[in-house]
């Protein structure tokens, strides 16, 4: 990507970042707070509005591009990131941002995320996890909690749920973060280090969706309860929670246990120290199997950043290197290579 | 290289010859490298490589067979041949899959050491057919390919199995002498590939020349042939298959219409050398990405394409079929897309390995909704080079996607191409939006194409999708006239693109009793078939159609200046389907599904048939 | 109830009504109410749903307008009608969208509450419509819903949200004592529905009276109407849905057939209900599974069909787009395979909640290679139910996918039907092999059907695939004479069901100047303009099309008795496409895309156009 | 599945399961071997011929079911996963097996197999992963290494490869195994444990492509070396490996270390001690990256097996739950259901 620009020869606002289109998804619906804290932190990255790029595939969080004033596109079902990466690859000068669903990127969409994952191609993939497929009036997505009651299971699903930043991991995906739409704050300070990570960064925001699945995190929502269900992950910060910051998360072998700060048995330094930046991704994925353990909070926060080249600047590389090695392409040297012969 | 005097010499106007052995046997590399020299000596020819869809299937089976049929003339070439005059049999197997073809009284060559009993069973021949008389009706030249080709390289030092597979270069010797070719453009072959193992150089050498030497030195043989030069167009020529013409063609457009090349692809046979060709070009800038699947190969295609890049995807029928969904999508966000689709064998996997010409209809209608696109297709191998231009520049100018329809047997088949110099292809021009002010994503210009602004231009920010657009401001709309006319104004483009399709050419008289039309790779096979049934005296007119959606403007008046219209294809009658249903004719079809080229001479019958028989 | 005899009462024929409001207003629960209502008194109806794309767009804006038509009558009635003669508008944005369709005089009923500055503003009003004399051309009734609402419910002890969501029930109500309609049957629903809690029968009850005692007992209006008993067939009857009866028609066939009924299916609008329906239907032992995208949908749809189920995959347009690969699969493998698709506005996304006729290509011709379907269409809602079942009989008995399609509005659109008896319904026979030293996977019956083994008989084991089989045998086959012979057996099986299709029969005279064409969902439109031809004095036959392909055997015969034939479409004339290739006529088209059922007035313009005026 | 049947009564043997067809893989193809060994465990797991089922993609692995003679399918590309879960979601009595490649499985099935794993539907999948291209003749595939040269990666891939394990513990399979072509003894036991489990069976076999990637696995497969780098994983075990069996792993954190038994410091009980059947993956996935560590070595065998219900019977008891409660549906009743009315 081109160097970063002077945020304040930019001088743009989150308003710049609005389009003229009027916002068409239900009232009280989670999408809403992505989309404001986007436009609030798209002017702070020292990108020019021009090089952002908004790509989605279907869904109501998919009609996301519609809403940015930046240049955008609204694909189909589950190719976003296949379209974003095409994209990406072809124009690696562009921030290029992919808005997607649970049904859109862990159903039908699967395989282009695991591979885009797999591949770092340099894109900031923005799941909206509501649990449930919304634009289709209300079926159980691959993210719905097992025995869910829908309209395409009425007596209850009976399928297990993807953790999707397990399954990000498992793809070696090299920033894993998660944010909930009513922690406006803490989402926008995650948006905006997935916005500056160099590689695939790919961001779970709990989403409520109040018409079909309305509550589904109230217990990550609800203010009497949160702070005992929410971890926040801090690099290099102890794992401390609950309301009065009186409970902790240790070790105990491969097993994360929660304990009490108040009795005398622990102390802060005997806590688990989040440390986002390790190699290997295996604290992540504990962190991340936290998340299945009803025993233990739900943490968000950056489960993992990690540096390593991407795809689209290993592909430009590539080129830039055998150009300037051995020149650019000629045309005319092309057609007549190899054994040729003449008739005259 | 001295003539041998003692030998009688033959001349011959054309010939077909087929080199036949196990996958492992390196048929196809014989095979190219007499098509290579053929060429050079200035034959004109067509060549059809025939290989089992297994890689190596188990030795000495006839489903392991591997064959390279190639035609060479001193006239214009057109096929790959019917049925071949000579036949290079490596093994049993080999005569056994290839014999039923051969032309009666043709010339066998066989490896006399494979027709062991093991071999020979493997085949399932109970006798030696070398043996047993059952070849009576052929001329049949047993060699001992294996031992002489032993006791030639005894010296390069070189292991069993590396000598083993020297045995094709002996008989592509025999090859050499008795069709009269020059060793060296091989022999020089031979050192630049193997240039770096002396051993290797030794043995492919020594095995050429041993053939060559051993047929000018034994009673052997009593004929020699010669096949004089084809009188070609002046210029400097190549041999290349369609294939990599297709690749070249890119990379010219490229160059023509100043864009990067992009080509999102995922690996089919047969349409992966495509994406081999293209991935070595990156002098030229060309981004190739090896998708996951063909479903990323198009979207990625899409998303380089809105970012501004000529962007391209690769593919044979059943990756088209994935495709399907994805270029709907390209045909509502009119954004510029060549979706190549190498035909082969289908249904589903079908046939991989063969030729056909059956996903017009696929390309024409399969996708949902009325959602039309252009429908190009190459004739022959050099042609692919032209008309992937030709699609790229329909899909620049009008905003469109373009589907090319070439097939497994021009991608795969070689024959001589005069190549063009780079400044005579002309250029393509590529528009942007200048206007920030006036700029609306589905304004139209005189051809109906919509601006194509780029992310990275300033003023220029806009959203397109899968949802309809209204048309001139690009907002999202369900209003009910709009899309009845967005539908419309669709199809009317792809329409307008007729005036850029040259008319169709008639070869032959203008009008008359009978009109024969292909399409796509069967060019040569028609062709060769009209001159046959003219030779007998028939008087029939051929045309061959490269643009199906649309169609050149003059085709309906030259399918009524003829009573009859015989429609050949590689399928059940395709493209027949479209004319009866654009022009309402009554035409008569011949139809073969064999996964090889239609055969000249079934062609011919057909229209002596039709006309009543020889005159 | 007795009837208020003070206030005139009106005879009509048939009326035309339209419900529309904010998506939040429960315009959808409002119109069923009426249908269901309509329906139990006798009257004849259809419906059409209209809903925009969006679950809950803005408040009080024109594209958050959620509506629903309904006509019904006296008479049969076979289309939701062109034109309502009534529309209740529940805000400014309702009345702004659905004016213009509106007939001249008719009646609009307007919540006045909503008339406010703001909706007034959202909807793009400068002055409030009721005010500004602008709708002096049609029969005005502004109502304090809102206001009257909440007055009767005040006693309910409902929260203020609850009582704005019961406002629907009130405008129903004055819509119950405008049309003469009883009150009891949705009373009953109410309590059915909301029967756990008290304070919401209380609310919508309230509200359903008091709309209509409000009618009864202010002036405003003077008229009341009856429209009478509609002269049915006797029996029992309920209302249903095309995706409702394709649902049941499944379950049915699985019955009749003796085979599980096994569904793999993705999520589309607007075919989701078909899954929502089958999978509460577990005491049939349906088994269900929401795949992970339409690919897995139809491949596990192959996979149970390969066990012995059967299988059906349920989708729309891009679904459609997405399975075409696999649909090759089921076709060379020759699995019975039931794929549904229920089509919506393409290309591409296009318009997802609207209803289209543009698959119709893509179902035929929408393969890699020669892969040939059945291809079938459903007419009316309750003609699902018969479809569905006529779709698994020709899968099970050719061994062959068959397409059935339906569209959006069918789907979603609801009629009265005459519920048949289970045992009036012809049994399904499903053969197996018997004998395993006989037994060969392509063998042949008398319909080309092959033999139908399935995993866990002993005996039998066996393997297929998507590469060329030989005949008979079913062993992988490259042989050319036999994929030739495959492709055309495969053709001809589909030919064969042709034994199958019932002669396409002639309303009207069997002979004459012009006869009018459709197929699938335009069954209502077109019959009720060629009814209103004829009462203009036009001589003019119709003709419906349910098969596609085959097509019923006598249609070039009817065909040719005629000397005009007009074929209506909802897209730019694909049946035509297939008549004008099969037949060489040269039909007239009408095509719209605008989204929505073809207006009947167009259609019959087009046949006064066609005809030279009213006679 | 059915109850298991006495293996003696079956009296089946590995020839009662070569089909009538020739093998058409190249002579010394990895493939053989699994091919082999499957038939040599068919007749010893206590199942009825007719009852097992072979289903594929394609690939030149996928050509797996035609030469067995069991009912078999050969699918498309990709779709295998999709296939039999149709079919054992159907038919829960029939034993179900997946023959895939890593093209195939990985590339475009990706999405197939993670779900797959997710609902924990009872396949055995075995994956030939050649990390090629076979049958399209030697392109690079999603598990080749990074900087491959192939013919379609002429200059070098530029992506990193997924290491199949590690998706299939990120898409939370219940049993992940792991063998390699020339190990038969090894393999003949995996594909049994596989066949024994209950629920998605993934099984990795590192298969050598003698044509396209021949020698990809040499630093397993040469006897020379191969005992130090592999460590054979056994249920309850200590890690140890290496030719003098004198070498073992620890853990130090959430590292894992070789550690030289010879040296004074470490003995056996210091060592790693395998447990398989860890309800949580973490222990898995751990094991899982040493694959992607250089100074580590390769683990073979059962990373995971862990029982929980399947989708395929909970579809089915779900069916029979209702029909036991409530009867079995009738057509005449479903059909007069609901709101009717009768016209005389
Ligand atoms: C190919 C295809 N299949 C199915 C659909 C229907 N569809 C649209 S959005 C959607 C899922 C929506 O769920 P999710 O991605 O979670 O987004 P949400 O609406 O919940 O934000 C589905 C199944 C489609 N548009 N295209
Ligand atoms: C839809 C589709 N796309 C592509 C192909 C071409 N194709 C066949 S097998 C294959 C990959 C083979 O690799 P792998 O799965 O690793 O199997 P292997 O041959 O190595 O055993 C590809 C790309 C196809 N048959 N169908
Ligand atoms: S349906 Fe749910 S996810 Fe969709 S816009 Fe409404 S609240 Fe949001
Ligand atoms: S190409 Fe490779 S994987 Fe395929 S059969 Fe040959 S050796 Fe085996
Ligand atoms: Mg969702
Ligand atoms: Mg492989």
């Amino acid at each position: 990507m081109n160097d970063k620009i002077d945020v304040q020869e930019l001088n743009l606002t989150a308003k710049d970042f609005q389009s003229d289109q009027d916002v068409r998804w239900c009232p009280g619906c989670g999408d809403y707070s992505v989309l404001a804290q986007v436009q609030r932190v798209f002017p702070t990255l020292g990108i020019k509005k021009e090089n952002f790029v908004w790509v989605a595939g279907i869904g109501c969080s998919s009609r996301f591009p519609y809403y940015m004033s930046t240049y955008g596109i609204h694909g189909i079902h589950g190719r976003a990131p296949a379209i974003a990466t095409g994209l990406k690859v072809a124009r690696p000068d562009l921030s290029v941002w992919v808005a997607t669903g649970d049904g859109d990127l862990m159903s039908i969409g699967g395989n282009h995320f695991i591979h885009a994952c797999r591949k770092n191609i340099d894109l900031k993939i923005i799941l909206f996890n509501n649990q449930i497929y919304g634009l289709t009036k209300g079926q159980y997505s691959p993210t719905s909690e097992k025995g869910k009651v829908t309209k395409s299971t009425p007596f209850g699903s009976v399928d297990y749920p993807f953790n999707p930043t397990s399954l990000a991991l498992g793809s070696e995906a090299t920033f894993v973060a998660r944010t909930i739409d009513k922690e406006t704050k803490h989402m926008k300070e995650m948006i905006s280090r997935a916005g500056k990570h160099k590689g695939t960064a790919f961001l779970e925001v709990y989403q409520n969706c109040i018409i079909f699945n309305d509550g589904a995190y109230n217990n990550l929502t609800d203010k009497e309860i949160k702070e005992d269900n929410i971890v926040v992950l801090e690099h290099g910060e102890p794992l401390i929670f609950g309301k009065n910051l009186d409970k902790g998360i240790i070790l105990d072998g491969f097993k994360t246990v929660v304990v009490d700060l108040n009795d005398d048995k622990h102390t802060v330094e005997d806590l688990w120290v989040h440390d986002e930046t390790d190699e290997s991704p295996i604290r992540a994925f504990m962190l991340s199997h936290m998340t299945d353990d009803p025993d233990m909070p739900t943490p968000i926060g950056v489960f993992r950043q990690f540096l390593k080249p991407t795809y689209d600047e290993g592909v430009q590389n590539q080129i830039d290197h055998i150009i300037e090695t051995t020149g650019e392409g000629d045309l005319e040297e092309l057609l007549f290579r190899g054994n040729t012969w003449t008739v005259e | 290289m001295e003539e041998n005097k003692t030998k009688e010499i033959k001349e011959l106007t054309d010939v077909c010859v087929m080199f036949a052995g196990d996958s492992g046997d390196g048929m196809q590399l014989t095979g190219t490298q007499f098509s290579d020299t053929t060429a050079f000596v200035g034959n004109d020819l067509s060549t059809l490589p025939d290989y089992p869809s297994e890689i190596r299937a188990p030795i000495g089976t006839t489903y392991g067979v591997s064959g390279f049929q190639l035609h060479f003339g001193s006239n214009q070439v057109y096929t790959p041949g019917d049925n071949p005059d000579v036949l290079v049999a490596m093994n049993p197997a080999a005569l056994k899959v290839n014999l039923p073809n051969l032309k009666k009284n043709g010339i066998i060559i066989a490896n006399k050491d494979s027709f062991d009993k093991k071999n020979l069973k493997l085949a399932k021949y109970e006798k030696s057919p070398l043996e047993d008389n059952s070849l009576s009706g052929y001329r049949v030249f047993p060699v001992a390919i294996t031992t002489m080709t032993m006791e030639a390289l005894k010296d390069c030092d070189l292991k069993p199995k590396e000598v083993a597979r020297s045995k094709n270069f002996f008989a592509l010797g025999i090859m050499y002498w008795l069709f009269n070719r020059p060793l060296d453009p091989t022999l020089e072959w031979v050192n630049e590939k193997f240039g770096k193992s002396k051993n290797l150089v030794c043995g492919n050498s020594k095995a050429l020349k041993a053939g060559y030497y051993y047929s000018e030195n034994t009673e052997i043989f009593a004929i020699r042939y010669r096949v004089s030069k084809a009188e070609l167009p002046k210029g400097t020529y190549r041999s290349i298959s369609g294939n990599e013409a297709t690749a070249l063609g890119f990379v010219a457009a490229s160059k023509l219409s100043g864009l990067k090349l992009f080509l999102g692809s995922y690996p089919i046979t047969p349409a992966s050398e495509i994406l081999h060709y293209l991935s070595r070009h990156k002098k030229f800038g060309v981004k190739t990405l090896q998708a996951e699947d063909e479903i990323a190969g198009i979207t990625s295609a899409i998303g380089a394409s809105f970012g501004g890049s000529l962007a391209i995807t690769t593919t044979s029928g059943p990756g088209l079929a994935l495709k399907t969904e994805a270029t709907g999508l390209a045909v509502i966000t009119e954004l510029p897309l060549v979706i190549v689709n190498v035909q082969r064998g289908g249904p589903s996997t079908g046939l991989p390995t063969k030729t056909e010409q059956a996903d017009l209809l696929q390309a024409m209608y399969g996708r949902s909704g009325e959602s039309p696109v252009a429908v190009i297709a190459a004739t022959t191998p050099s042609d692919c080079f032209y008309m992937a231009i030709e699609a790229s520049r329909l899909a620049l100018k009008y905003m469109a996607p373009v589907i090319l329809l070439t097939d497994g047997y021009i991608a795969n088949g070689a024959e001589p191409w005069r190549i063009p110099h780079a400044n005579e292809l002309e250029k393509i021009e590529v528009k942007r939006p200048t206007n920030p002010e006036e700029f609306h994503s589905y304004d139209r210009d005189e051809n109906l194409a919509r601006p194509w602004a780029v992310p990275g231009t300033p003023g220029f920010e806009h959203r397109i999708g899968g949802l309809e657009k209204a048309n001139i401001t690009g907002n999202v709309s369900h209003d009910p006239e709009n899309h009845d006319l967005m539908c419309r104004l669709r199809a009317e483009k792809i329409e307008r693109m007729q005036a850029d399709v040259p008319d169709l050419e008639i070869d032959g008289d203008q009008e008359g009793e009978l009109l024969v039309i292909g399409w796509g790779g069967t060019h040569g096979s028609i062709k060769e078939a009209v001159i046959a049934a003219r030779n007998e005296g028939l008087k029939v007119s051929r045309a061959h159609l490269k643009y199906i959606n649309p169609f050149p403007k003059n085709l309906g008046e030259v399918l009524s200046n003829f009573d009859k219209i015989l429609i050949a294809e590689n399928n059940l009658g395709q493209l027949a389907s479209i004319i009866r249903n654009k022009y309402l004719l009554p035409v008569i079809q011949f139809n073969k599904m064999r996964g090889l080229p239609l055969k000249t001479y079934e062609i011919t019958e057909k229209i002596s048939e039709i006309l009543g028989g020889a005159k």
